[in-house]
């Protein structure tokens, strides 16, 4: 199977989301990735099953946006407040992406799934 | 903790996989996941294609201008004039859990050019180098 | 990057502060350095009292004490440079002032360096004269610092 | 039997490994001018070291990850990279201070000049880095280490006023001859060296390094929550006998020799000579543990092989960066910086760099992808919450409690 050009995930993270019609819906904060169906009866590939998009990026690494009951207290109320609005949006709704600098994410929907960014 | 994916588990690249320790199959610290790599496929599926390891691939995503001199430094310690970073093939990946274990040796994945540069002009001379620590 | 690098700088000046002797500029802060000054004496000749006392009872290793007291000698030299080395505010007092913590100063030094001799060969006669002179000008410093409050 | 034995080696090596340089030096001054007014600090403090070595150990054990590791992991390559700079530049700065105080302790053994004995003593703890196994290096200066239980013997052979000194431990109050903010300043200074972020580097790489796993827990546990406390007991003994020995005449320790000599008043000669076997290892031990946490925290970040569980050739690029610690370490050292003040100064960075450490270890302790069912219970979150705003508390304080009193002067 032939392939484009390799490209960095640190391109993709932070690129603004926008809708056909140009709302910002927010920044690509993580990209989620699912293994496919195994190949050539050895390993599986790691495929992009979406993107986990929010409006700010900072403490998102601490992993608080994505489970819901995670403790201590404090933490977990101080990292929710930097992230109230945020979502899922499945590979399938990307309808282009503009890689790098000045780039963003295009999709083909208009709202995102708010109840799938936790991890499951 | 050899095996595959855990079976329908999913990932979330920034969370799991960046900045998560490399082990080999001896248990050998390999590198840091510094960066992925990803490509397109024909059919409109983006796949993560390898793991990018070393101040190449550290560099950009620390950003500013240390993130500037990581790169400079570690161009300037390299030999070939467009150095590339380190790379795992994805496919050498066989299980992810609180660190990334791949399938091959340290040595074989050939990703730590500054380790066997220590080792051969530095550490090797001092007396008791291959000391064993038991 | 910037908040460490006003930590850093932050803590340059916190460095500079102490490292040097400010010219003092009022007769409150003079006392205030003599005062000081006094108070740093004491502890230097208190704590060779104790280590000339524990020779004379055989507590304690003669290189243990002559470390100790050389330390405090070398202590007591560097609380009158840097007494000295302040410029006393124009007042009659404050010249007073310097003349008594000057000469204080320097009989706690002398003291103590009449101790180290002692402490490195030691003869309990030695040992209690320069206890002797300790007492004193413990007494003395004691007595100024009260004065100085 | 053998399990026995190994669970009171544990404790035995974390009481005599608690102690370094900063804690006799501080608790010693801090004894000898604001006598028992400031234990609650070393209280506070051990406390809160009993809580996150006890997380770091449990994730060092669940998940085979010491503390740097995750740093990175958690706070991205960007903040984690400033981390490891502060905490680098502190550990070190703790590492210089150590090496110093062996040199220190050898010169008043010998009555040969410190300066002289600083390259022997750095080129000691290089080898032990290099060539020592690590369970041995860990059990020989632990056990050593705890010649400094002298100092409770002194404090009770001299016999003190004991319902004085339990009033002034218990009902704090600024002494009348010190102002507010230099007490302020001794509290920070106290609590940075009770609560060292090397140690936390040091225990959670000691986990991995002695293959922890999770049958190891109970064991670590008793280690952590009987060791530590008795090791602050030490440092309370240190305190409470310049208080005794001090604080009546106004003797300011400032020296090594000084932090001594309650035991020779008390003890004499022959307790002299332990608490000066004591200061040598604890000095020395402490030195190899911060060598270590040097290597480690850049090691770890980069993701380099490190640690002393295999063959230094294995993991070279971990001995260079020891090596030229050690280099650095006496190359600033022999510059004749006074060691005692880099200790002092070491203990109010090692403050300002405790939330570095501290934030991202109680985060990866309560992530079940790493920890399982292993993650923290209220216990652990209450108290570490707590510690959090402590700990930020005491960082925001320091510098400007620094200026304000001119470095506590």
């Amino acid at each position: 199977m032939t392939l484009s050009d390799p490209r960095r995930l640190h391109d993709l993270l932070g690129l603004p989301v926008v809708t056909v019609d140009g709302r910002t819906l927010g920044h690509v904060n993580d990209v989620r990735l699912a293994p496919g169906p195994a190949l050539h009866g050895l390993r599986s590939e790691l495929l992009v099953d979406g993107l986990v998009v929010a409006d700010r990026h900072a403490g998102s690494l601490l992993g608080y946006d994505r489970r819901a009951e995670k403790g201590p207290w404090l933490v977990r109320v101080a990292v929710r407040f930097l992230h109230r609005r945020g979502g899922y949006a499945p590979w399938s709704a990307v309808h282009s992406v503009e890689w790098g600098d000045g780039g963003h994410v295009v999709l083909a929907i208009d709202r995102l799934d708010d109840r799938d960014a936790t991890l499951t | 903790m050899m095996g595959e994916y855990v079976a329908g588990r999913r990932y979330d690249a920034a969370l799991h996989l960046l900045d998560r320790q490399i082990v080999d199959p001896d248990g050998r610290l390999v590198a840091k996941v510094d960066e992925l790599e990803l490509a397109d496929r024909p059919d409109g599926r983006l796949v993560v294609t390898a793991l990018l390891t070393g101040p190449g691939a550290l560099g950009p995503r620390v950003g500013g201008r240390i993130g500037h001199w990581i790169v400079a430094i570690w161009r300037r310690l390299r030999i070939e004039p467009d150095p590339m970073p380190g790379r795992i093939d994805v496919a050498d990946v066989v299980s992810i859990d609180s660190a990334v274990h791949v399938g091959r040796r340290r040595r074989a994945l050939e990703v730590d050019g500054l380790e066997r540069w220590m080792h051969y002009n530095v550490v090797s001379r001092i007396p008791g180098a291959g000391h064993d620590p038991e | 990057m910037k908040p460490t690098r006003h930590a850093t700088y932050a803590a340059v000046c916190a460095l500079a502060l102490t490292a040097c002797v400010t010219p003092a500029t009022g007769t409150d802060s003079y006392r205030g350095k003599a005062s000081a000054s006094i108070e740093a004496a004491i502890s230097e000749v208190e704590t060779t009292r104790i280590a000339v006392d524990a020779l004379l009872d055989d507590r304690i290793m003669v290189p243990y004490a002559d470390e100790t007291i050389t330390a405090a000698e070398s202590t007591l030299g560097a609380i009158s440079a840097a007494f000295g080395s302040v410029q006393p505010p124009d007042d009659p007092q404050a010249d007073e002032l310097r003349e008594t913590v000057t000469a204080l100063v320097d009989a706690a030094g002398e003291a103590v360096t009449d101790a180290r001799i002692a402490s490195r060969r030691p003869q309990d006669a030695d040992l209690r004269d320069a206890l002797t002179m300790l007492d004193d000008v413990a007494r003395e410093l004691d007595a100024a610092e009260a004065k100085l409050r | 039997m053998r399990r026995l034995f190994a669970v009171a080696l544990g404790i035995l090596t974390a009481i005599g490994g608690f102690v370094d340089i900063g804690d006799m030096v501080t608790n010693a001054l801090v004894g000898s001018r604001f006598g028992l007014s400031l234990v609650w600090v070393v209280v506070t403090g051990v406390i809160g070291i009993c809580v996150f070595a006890e997380m770091s150990g449990r994730v060092a054990a669940i998940s085979g990850r010491p503390t740097f590791d995750l740093v990175r992991e958690r706070l991205g390559p960007r903040v984690g990279f400033a981390n490891l700079v502060a905490s680098m530049a502190v550990t070190l700065l703790t590492f210089i201070a150590e090496i110093g105080g062996v040199a220190l302790a050898l010169e008043l053994a010998s009555s040969v000049n410190y300066l002289l004995w600083i390259p022997l003593a750095g080129f000691a703890v290089w080898l032990v880095l290099w060539r020592v196994k690590f369970s041995l290096m860990e059990n020989v200066f632990g056990l050593l280490g705890l010649s400094l239980i002298v100092f409770a013997v002194a404090v009770w052979q001299l016999g003190p006023d004991w319902s004085t000194l339990w009033n002034d431990a218990s009902r704090p109050s600024v002494p009348a001859s010190e102002d507010a903010p230099t007490y302020f300043y001794y509290a920070v200074a106290l609590f940075g060296a009770a609560m060292t972020p090397y140690e936390v580097f040091f225990f959670s790489s000691g986990g991995v390094e002695e293959r922890w796993g999770p049958r190891d827990l109970t064991t670590m546990r008793t280690n952590v929550l009987v060791g530590f406390p008795l090791g602050g007991v030490l440092s309370v003994a240190i305190a409470a006998s310049t208080t005794l020995v001090f604080l009546p005449v106004g003797v300011q320790v400032d020296t090594l020799g000084q932090v001594g000599l309650p035991v020779a008043v008390s003890l004499g000669k022959m307790g002299l000579a332990v608490a000066l076997i004591g200061f040598f290892a604890a000095t020395f031990g402490a030195a190899c543990e911060t060598g270590l946490s040097v290597g480690y925290s850049i090691s770890q970040y980069f993701g380099w092989q490190w640690g002393k569980y295999v063959r230094p050739r294995e993991a070279a690029r971990f001995h260079v960066v020891l090596l030229l610690a050690t280099i650095t370490g006496i190359a600033v050292l022999l510059t004749t910086v006074d060691p005692i003040k880099v200790t002092e100064y070491s203990v109010v960075f090692s403050a300002i760099a405790l939330p570095l450490t501290y934030f991202p270890i109680l985060v990866v302790a309560n992530d079940p992808d790493y920890m399982g069912e292993k993650v923290n219970g209220r216990v652990a979150n209450a108290l570490g919450s707590v510690y959090l705003v402590i700990v930020l508390a005491a960082a925001l304080a320091a510098i400007p409690l620094m200026i304000l009193t001119k470095a506590g002067q």
